[in-house]
């Protein structure tokens, strides 16, 4: 997408960037897409919120304009990338990630005009009349996963992988915990971080991921759910080493990873940002945008199992059974 | 001309010369590994953590130190010549980079060549600053690590955006370098590690993982280090590298093109850096990923500074980074638990020696240490298992440690960080 | 005056018209020099005459500007020190060029790996030099454990393993004893009588006239002359050298006194790597007036002593005494601070902040005294007092620099030793610890210094003088001490002994302190070895 | 005297950073040609003149890079190379947060204790490394490489355990700082109009700058300090208790590294948690550097340094290139200043040189055999 801006005049300084060619020519909506650490392109949660980004272009017509975080900014950084999105006449701005949270709610208190969403935070930081604060309800899903690991482990031991141990990850940990212990309430989890924030480098890191995983599945854990972004590749590849499974994040990772590991990736959580995504946008396109927070569960569809690859298709009355009393709160899942 | 003067003179000065500070032989570091696999062997035995020196826990550590230990050799190189180089981390990412580009376009083992070449072209830079221009050798590294993120990234923005599976971050995976190991071995050692027998089944873990499905790459690096020793200690180049780092102006004035040697190194520096970077891709991760070598050029750095300069030292300290890397990250709770022990008696046995041996007014020396071991012993005795938060701290205190209570020794090439220019000898 | 030589044959080396600008000085200009073949030729002149420079464009470590190079008949370009080499010619440089670090066989064959490899072959070559000249040599002894005498004999040895026919030596008997000398002078003549042609550079001009079959007279940058040995006194070399006449010596009266000022009673320092003691039992006196000096061949506890005196070092057993306090166990401020001045022998790691402007390093071992400091407590540098108490050390002890405001380390080595002198002379001192106070520097600063000091005594000073320069001990000595293996031997008079015996004590080959000639200080002056070491040296 | 007022040394010294900018400019150019990125559009991003509120953001910015970069600048004049300034201002900006988010104190006491709770314990960190150098013998490199990451697990197993949950939010923070302990920030409204402030605690770095070049130039503390830097064997002769030395410094610069957080802290973010901004240590070394360790040196390579950052943060949106190339410029702008700085002293040197032989030559003749 981004060798667009070869074909741009070099000096033109309009030069068109990162994705905003791809959609029709209508002179629709206006969006700017602020994303979290890695951008484009990182194979996990800020490609979700691009798919999301990409349909709208395709399906509404809008015209984007992106921008990615770097690694450990400052605040400040945040609050100028918004800006000079609305700035540049993106007055339609997605901001991808809690780290936003602060950015976007004193931004849209500076352009009260702008409509703003934020993805993973639905703090009083980020709240406002023109904030649409999407967040997933990630424990739930995770819940599903971690009964279907709980399901098929013949073990009676499974595995936990975080990127980088922030709250948010967390609440994958606790819900997968959860999900597995309802099945099984004497099954051992092992759980294991990568890094610690400000180091970042968790969701990065191929190689621990890897390590991590093989640690799991040498000392007779079989099944492995990973929150780590792209670390999650070395989970994948650990277990198609050990023949064991694994479970895969954000999106249907059995028809994302690369091919040759698909088939140990035996269901993944699927949290919808792309979703999250277009429905904002098309909420404003209608003129039905509403402020405040939207949180995407499991009874909104936000997140999910997948059943690509038919390896979870025996339990799956089992799931959808604990997945219908999750909707209809007769299952409370803790989130920390 | 009276050789008998000289005799004397000789034995006036006997008390400066008689100071030798010969190196150690083999066999003294061959009995060090040996005894502390005694000890791990104890240890697992009497805890139970079986993980401690499994065929797959060292296999995990050979993949977490051979990085960290190709950069240290980087370092090693050039400040063997006489250049500081903390822009290790900058020319290891410049690895990555040129591993991954290569390697996905022409295979992987051209992705070998590709990393060696991007990180000599951060070594250019490098010798460019110092050498040629005299720069300060750590002004020009922290540039060079700056540049080496910065081109990196931007470089794979350009390249991988696009690719089928790559993105500006991240680019396609990259087909495998083979393992080779010696057939029919794997089998019977795994069985015998297996049984958890005292020592044997230990020795059967670290036979397999030095001999069974370890990858070409780990081979070559391995060679590399017994390569690196051998040029810089045995060979002519060598003695006129290290002359470089060692007095510059000793070597010009013997006709040594001081410049040359310096220049060179800092060259294969860079390669070794890069190479660093592209096991990272080739081998650990097979692709690229931005942030992917996460401050692991700073700690192969650190593992030659460890190491005292040496090779064999190096491999020590990525060796020690690498296991406690490893250890901590397939969930070594139970493991590190394990080695309080040995460290408890070890502080405690060397507090009460300190306490005995020195005079009465230094004795208490050895009481921090008795505290520390008993500390350390209550702990292995009042818990199961060392909590996650803790583990992850594995590798920087163990490094921490083992220079707190082994440094002192250290000496750096003495020419090392100085800026040399031609014709200066006096 | 000048004694013209007559050359035959094919001279060695043959320099013509050299002439060497560096930015804004001419450091050889219009340069001839002819040395013939199997002589030792001596070059002789000031600090920054030129003398090293000449040899560095010989062995090509710096070209000329414009002249020629003739080697035994071919005229060369020598770009690098390996032309040189491959042309015969080797060089010992005036610091020596050794890498510490490296055995010594290492830094014999480097840069010459191709003659006889880096390993057993080499090793072999290297015992057969050694035992031919004696040079005793082990080649895998690492360097840094070797003292002076050795490393000189190294520098030797690296000539002769490539084969030189032609040897420079740049001032190589500045850091030897008279032993080492003599050995050095030894080695000379068996190279001479093996055809080797000898170029030597040396301040001391007794020795100089001792070897040399043909001396070359530099002034600032020029040949002023070419003289025969025989029939010159050091005095008339000294007076080509400077171009004017020199100063006659002056006379001194004993000054001493029986005021103990530095007392140091059985005093021990233990080898930390747990060797034999390095200093052992120390008894010395040092009374106002007094100038005690130490000789010893280098490594023999000297510099231990010194650094127990000045607080670097705290002795294992002992007791120093200041006056009659304590000080033992006292920081090197607080000895400082109680007036001991301090020369120390390697002026740029001890003595001078080289990168710093001279002010600074005049406050440099004085941060404490008042008079650089200011404000409240005295917590602030007064920058302006120090410049001043600079400009003047700089009129009083001829320190020539156009400004006080160039780092020290821009002066040549003789004005760096001068300010140094003048930072610790103009504080009045109690005691001056002074270890080779004129070490590598030109006749005509060397006397000045001396003066100094003895002006400083005549006002009560007590003087520790640690030098390797006989004729500066026995001139400046009230009493001479030897230190041989951390021991002193008794009281020499420097009236009556002679080299031989001061030697012998040096060397432990006799039962030194039986020598002993005079007991206690005596009050006769010895006005024939002061004033300038010119006229003392043939003994 | 001369030395100073000599306008070709002043106008050299005012050329190498010029020099360095136009070579900067000229090897980005050849970058981004060979990669086929629009030159043109980058540039005129990267120069064209910030807005107000820009402007105050890089101005904040600075300063924060500043306090960080005179942290690294203290050990280096001591010839220690404090790596761990990132460690430090993490564990330090962690305590004060933890600490001022109690609101024990009232107001402006709250700051100032907070203030001295980040100097202590930034000061303790990097005392580690000091300790562990004097007393073990261990490489101040190493030991601040290894207690950097011990801090990043220290300060988030902390941090999870003191964590003020909010209710929607996924960020991990300490407790807000009550109201009445956020320092206000200043309005320049007089001079550019935006309602954005600079930081209050701007302050803090001109206090510390001045501190820097008083204790250094003026104090006798400071004298002892450079001298170790310059020559430890010359100082330990001249009296200075290295060791001491090592351990003081050592711990001046972690109290410095203390502060590096405290403007974002008190005048921003007013928590301490996983979002708050990384890795400004190393951002330090780089600016300490081209700074030359001069208090007013490292105040321009503070601005500069922002200034990239602040101006690259555009690239993506108006010219569509990665900003990733902002670390490339400010890569190149380090070695070309370095090296030219480096010309120019040399430059420099040769000048004093000739000064010092044409003077001597002058007064050879009336001095010659002056040893009488
Ligand atoms: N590399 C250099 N750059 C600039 N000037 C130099 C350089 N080397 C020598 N000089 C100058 O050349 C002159 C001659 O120096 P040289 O070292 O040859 O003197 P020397 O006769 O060997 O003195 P000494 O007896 O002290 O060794 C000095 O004035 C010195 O300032
Ligand atoms: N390589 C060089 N580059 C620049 N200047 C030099 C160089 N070598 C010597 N100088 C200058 O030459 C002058 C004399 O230096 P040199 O060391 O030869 O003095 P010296 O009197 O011979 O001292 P010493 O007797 O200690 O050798 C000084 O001003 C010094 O700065
Ligand atoms: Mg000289
Ligand atoms: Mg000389």
């Amino acid at each position: 997408a981004c060798g667009s801006s070869t074909d741009t005049a070099p000096g033109s300084g309009s030069g068109s960037t990162a994705g905003s060619t791809a959609g029709g020519g209508g002179a629709g909506l206006k969006v700017g897409m602020a994303y979290d650490v890695g951008g484009r392109g990182d194979q996990s949660f800020n490609d979700a919120a691009a798919a999301g980004l990409d349909k709208a272009k395709s399906e509404l017509g809008v015209e984007g304009k992106e921008a990615a975080a770097v690694n450990g900014e400052a605040e400040s950084a945040r609050k100028e990338r918004l800006q000079q999105l609305i700035d540049a006449g993106y007055t339609n701005v997605i901001a991808v990630g809690f780290a936003y949270a602060k950015s976007v709610g004193e931004a849209a208190k500076a352009n009260p005009d702008v409509k703003f969403a934020i993805i993973d935070d639905a703090s009083p930081d980020s709240a406002g009349s023109n904030v649409e604060q999407i967040t997933f309800a990630e424990e739930q899903g995770s819940f599903l996963v971690g009964a279907a690991a709980a399901l098929k482990t013949k073990t009676n031991r499974i595995g936990f992988v975080g990127g980088v141990q922030t709250d948010l990850i967390k609440k994958f940990e606790v819900g997968y915990e959860a999900g597995a212990k309802a099945v099984k309430p004497d099954i051992k989890i092992d759980v294991k971080y990568l890094t610690q924030p400000p180091d970042f480098s968790g969701f990065a890191s191929v190689d621990k991921g890897k390590a991590a995983a093989e640690g799991m599945y040498q000392s007779g854990a079989d099944i492995v759910y990973h929150a780590a972004g792209g670390s999650g590749g070395g989970v994948f590849t650990a277990a198609k080493a050990a023949g064991k499974l694994a479970i895969g994040v954000d999106s249907d990772q059995a028809k994302t990873a690369p091919a040759d590991v698909r088939d140990v990736i035996m269901t993944s959580m699927v949290k919808k940002v792309d979703v999250g995504v277009f429905d904002f946008i098309k909420a404003v396109q209608d003129g039905s945008f509403k402020a405040g927070n939207k949180v995407f569960d499991l009874k909104a569809g936000g997140v999910d199992y997948s059943t690509t690859g038919g390896q979870v298709d025996d339990i799956k009355s089992k799931l959808d059974e604990y997945k219908q009393q999750i909707i209809d709160g007769s299952i409370t899942v803790p989130s920390s | 001309m009276s050789a008998a003067g000289l005799q004397a003179a000789d034995v006036v000065r006997e008390p400066e010369a008689a100071r030798s500070r010969r190196t150690r032989p083999w066999w003294f570091w061959a009995a060090v590994v040996f005894g502390a696999v005694v000890v791990i062997s104890t240890v697992r035995v009497l805890t139970g953590a079986n993980d401690i020196d499994s065929t797959g826990a060292l296999r995990a550590a050979i993949g977490l130190a051979v990085p960290i230990g190709l950069a240290g050799l980087g370092g090693l190189w050039s400040e063997r010549a006489g250049v500081v180089n903390i822009g290790l981390e900058g020319m290891m990412i410049l690895g990555t980079w040129g591993g991954a580009f290569v390697g996905y376009h022409y295979g992987p083992w051209a992705g070998i060549l590709g990393a060696l070449l991007l990180g000599v072209v951060g070594g250019a830079i490098h010798a460019l600053a110092t050498v040629v221009f005299g720069v300060d050798h750590i002004v020009s590294g922290v540039a060079i690590n700056l540049l080496g993120a910065g081109a990196g990234a931007y470089l794979a923005v350009r390249t991988f955006t696009g690719l089928p599976g790559g993105g500006p971050t991240q680019s396609p995976p990259l087909q495998q370098l083979p393992f080779i190991g010696i057939p029919g071995l794997e089998q019977p050692l795994e069985d015998l590690a297996a049984k958890q027998w005292w020592l044997v089944s230990d020795l059967a873990g670290i036979v397999g993982a030095l001999t069974t499905r370890v990858n070409v790459l780990v081979v070559v690096a391995v060679a590399l280090l017994v390569l690196t020793w051998f040029v810089l200690w045995r060979t002519a180049f060598g003695l006129r590298l290290r002359a470089c780092g060692e007095s510059p102006q000793a070597a010009e004035t013997l006709g040594v093109n001081v410049y040359r040697y310096k220049f060179t190194a800092v060259l294969v520096s860079g390669g070794m850096a890069g190479l660093a970077g592209g096991f990272l891709v080739l081998v650990a991760s097979n692709l690229y990923r931005e942030g992917q070598t996460g401050g692991r050029g700073y700690i192969g750095l650190a593992a030659m500074i460890f190491g005292n300069w040496r090779p064999g030292g190096l491999a020590g300290g990525a060796a020690l980074f690498g296991y406690a890397d490893a250890v901590q990250l397939r969930s070594g709770g139970d493991v590190i638990r394990a080695y309080l022990l040995p460290i408890g008696l070890l502080l405690v046995a060397w507090g009460v020696w300190q306490y005995l041996r020195r005079r009465a007014g230094k004795r208490m020396k050895g009481v921090p240490m008795v505290v520390m071991g008993v500390l350390a012993l209550l702990w292995f005795l009042l818990s199961s298992s060392v909590p996650d938060e803790f583990t992850g701290m594995t590798p920087y205190v163990a490094t921490l440690l083992v220079l707190a209570f082994a440094s002192q020794r250290l000496r750096m090439p003495a020419a090392d960080g100085a800026v040399y220019r031609k014709g200066e000898a006096s | 005056m000048t004694h013209r030589v007559t050359h035959h044959g094919t001279p060695a080396v043959e320099l013509h018209g050299i002439t060497k600008r560096f930015p804004g000085v001419v450091a050889n200009k219009d340069i001839e020099l002819t040395v013939d073949r199997g002589t030792v030729h001596a070059i002789v002149g000031e600090n920054g005459a030129g003398k090293s420079t000449l040899m560095k464009i010989l062995y090509g470590v710096q070209q000329p500007d414009e002249g020629t190079i003739t080697v035994d008949g071919t005229v060369r370009t020598l770009r690098t020190p390996s032309d040189a080499i491959a042309a015969g010619i080797g060089m010992v440089f005036q610091h020596f060029q050794l890498a510490d670090n490296l055995t010594v066989l290492e830094n014999v064959v480097l840069g010459a790996e191709k003659l006889h490899g880096i390993g057993d072959a080499a090793r072999r070559r290297i015992r057969e030099i050694s035992t031919s000249y004696g040079l005793g040599v082990e080649p895998d002894a690492l360097v840094a454990d070797l003292g002076v005498g050795a490393r000189q004999r190294i520098e030797i040895l690296k000539v002769l393993y490539r084969g030189a026919k032609i040897v420079i030596l740049d001032e190589p008997t500045a850091v030897l004893v008279p032993q080492e000398v003599d050995e050095l002078f030894g080695n000379l003549r068996e190279l001479k009588a093996e055809g080797l042609t000898v170029v030597f550079i040396s301040h001391k001009l007794d020795e100089v006239l001792k070897v040399a079959d043909a001396i070359t007279v530099i002034r600032r940058g020029s040949t002023v002359a070419e003289v025969d040995p025989k029939g010159v006194t050091p005095r008339d070399l000294a007076e080509l050298m400077v171009g004017s006449e020199l100063p006659s010596p002056s006379t001194d009266e004993s000054t001493v006194t029986d005021t103990p000022l530095l007392t140091i009673e059985g005093t021990s320092l233990a080898d930390p790597a747990g060797g034999r003691a390095l200093l052992d039992g120390i008894d010395l006196v040092i009374h106002a007036g007094e100038v005690v000096g130490i000789a010893g061949v280098e490594g023999n506890g000297q510099a231990e002593l010194v650094e127990v005196i000045m607080g670097m070092r705290e002795p294992s057993s002992g007791r120093i005494l200041l006056g009659d306090v304590d000080t033992s166990d006292w920081q090197v401020r607080e000895i400082r601070e109680a007036g001991i001045g301090y020369i120390p022998e390697d002026r740029h790691r001890h003595a001078l902040l080289l990168e710093a402007p001279l002010w600074e390093n005049v406050i440099l071992g004085h941060q404490t005294d008042r008079a650089n400091l200011t404000g409240p407590g005295g917590l602030l540098i007064d920058a302006a007092a120090a410049k001043q108490e600079t400009r003047e050390i700089v009129e009083q002890f001829d320190v020539r620099t156009p400004s006080i405001d160039v780092t020290s380390g821009s002066l040549s080595g003789g004005n760096q030793q001068k300010l140094i002198i003048g930072r610790e002379m103009r504080r009045n001192p109690r005691v001056l610890v002074a270890a080779h106070p004129t070490r590598g520097v030109d006749v005509g600063a060397q006397s000045a210094i001396w003066d100094h000091i003895k002006q400083a005594r005549r006002e009560g000073l007590g003087v520790l003088l640690i030098s390797a320069d006989l004729e500066e001990l026995v001139g400046l000595s009230d009493t001479i001490r030897v230190i041989l293996r951390g021991r002193l031997s008794g009281d020499f008079d420097p009236d009556v002994v002679t080299r031989e015996q001061l030697g012998a004590a040096m060397t432990g080959a006799t039962g030194a302190t039986g020598a002993t000639a005079a007991g206690g200080p005596t009050g006769t002056d010895h006005t024939g070895a002061a004033g300038t070491p010119t006229d003392g040296g043939s003994r | 005297m001369s030395a100073r007022l000599d306008p070709r040394r002043l106008g050299m010294a005012a050329a190498a950073p010029l020099l360095a900018i136009v070579v900067a400019v000229l090897v980005t150019t050849v970058i981004l040609l060979v990669a086929g990125d629009p030159v043109g559009a980058v540039w005129s991003q990267l120069f064209k003149v910030p807005l107000p509120r820009q402007i105050i953001a890089i101005v904040n910015a600075a300063t924060v890079y500043y306090l960080s970069a005179i942290a690294v600048a203290i050990g280096f004049r001591m010839n220690l190379f404090n790596i761990g300034v990132d460690g430090q201002y993490r564990v330090a900006s962690f305590a004060a947060a933890l600490f001022a988010g109690q609101g024990w104190l009232p107001g402006w006491l709250n700051v100032i204790v907070a203030l001295l709770v980040a100097m202590a314990s930034g000061a303790v960190w990097a005392g580690i490394a000091g300790l562990l150098k004097i007393t073990r013998g261990v490489s101040e490199v190493i030991s601040t490489i290894m207690l950097n990451a011990i801090a990043t697990f220290l300060v988030a197993f902390l941090l999870g355990k003191t964590a003020e949950r909010v209710q929607g939010s996924n960020a991990t923070n300490t407790k807000p700082l009550p109201d009445d302990s956020r320092v206000p920030g200043i309005s320049l409204d007089g001079i550019i109009a935006t309602p954005s402030r600079v930081y209050g605690l701007i302050v803090l770095a001109v206090v510390v700058g001045f501190a820097y070049w008083f204790v250094l130039n003026k104090t006798r503390f400071g004298f002892d300090l450079r001298a170790t830097g310059r020559s430890e064997s010359a100082a330990v002769a001249s009296g200075v208790k290295v060791k001491r030395m090592v351990l003081t410094s050592m711990l001046i610069s972690g109290a410095a590294a203390g502060l590096v957080g405290m403007p974002l802290l008190f005048g921003q973010d007013y928590v301490y948690g996983d979002t708050v901004q990384a890795g400004l240590g190393f951002a330090g070394i780089a600016i300490a550097l081209l700074g030359r360790n001069h208090p007013v040196g490292i105040a321009f390579a503070a601005l500069l340094w922002a200034y990239l950052d602040a101006q690259g943060n555009g690239l993506q949106i108006t010219a569509g290139v990665s900003d990733r190339l902002v670390l490339v410029i400010q890569g190149v702008i380090v070695l070309s200043v370095v090296i030219a700085y480096e010309v120019v002293r040399r430059a420099g040197i040769a000048m004093e040189q000739r000064r010092v032989a044409a003077e001597l030559a002058r007064r050879q003749p009336a001095t010659e055999g002056a040893a009488a």
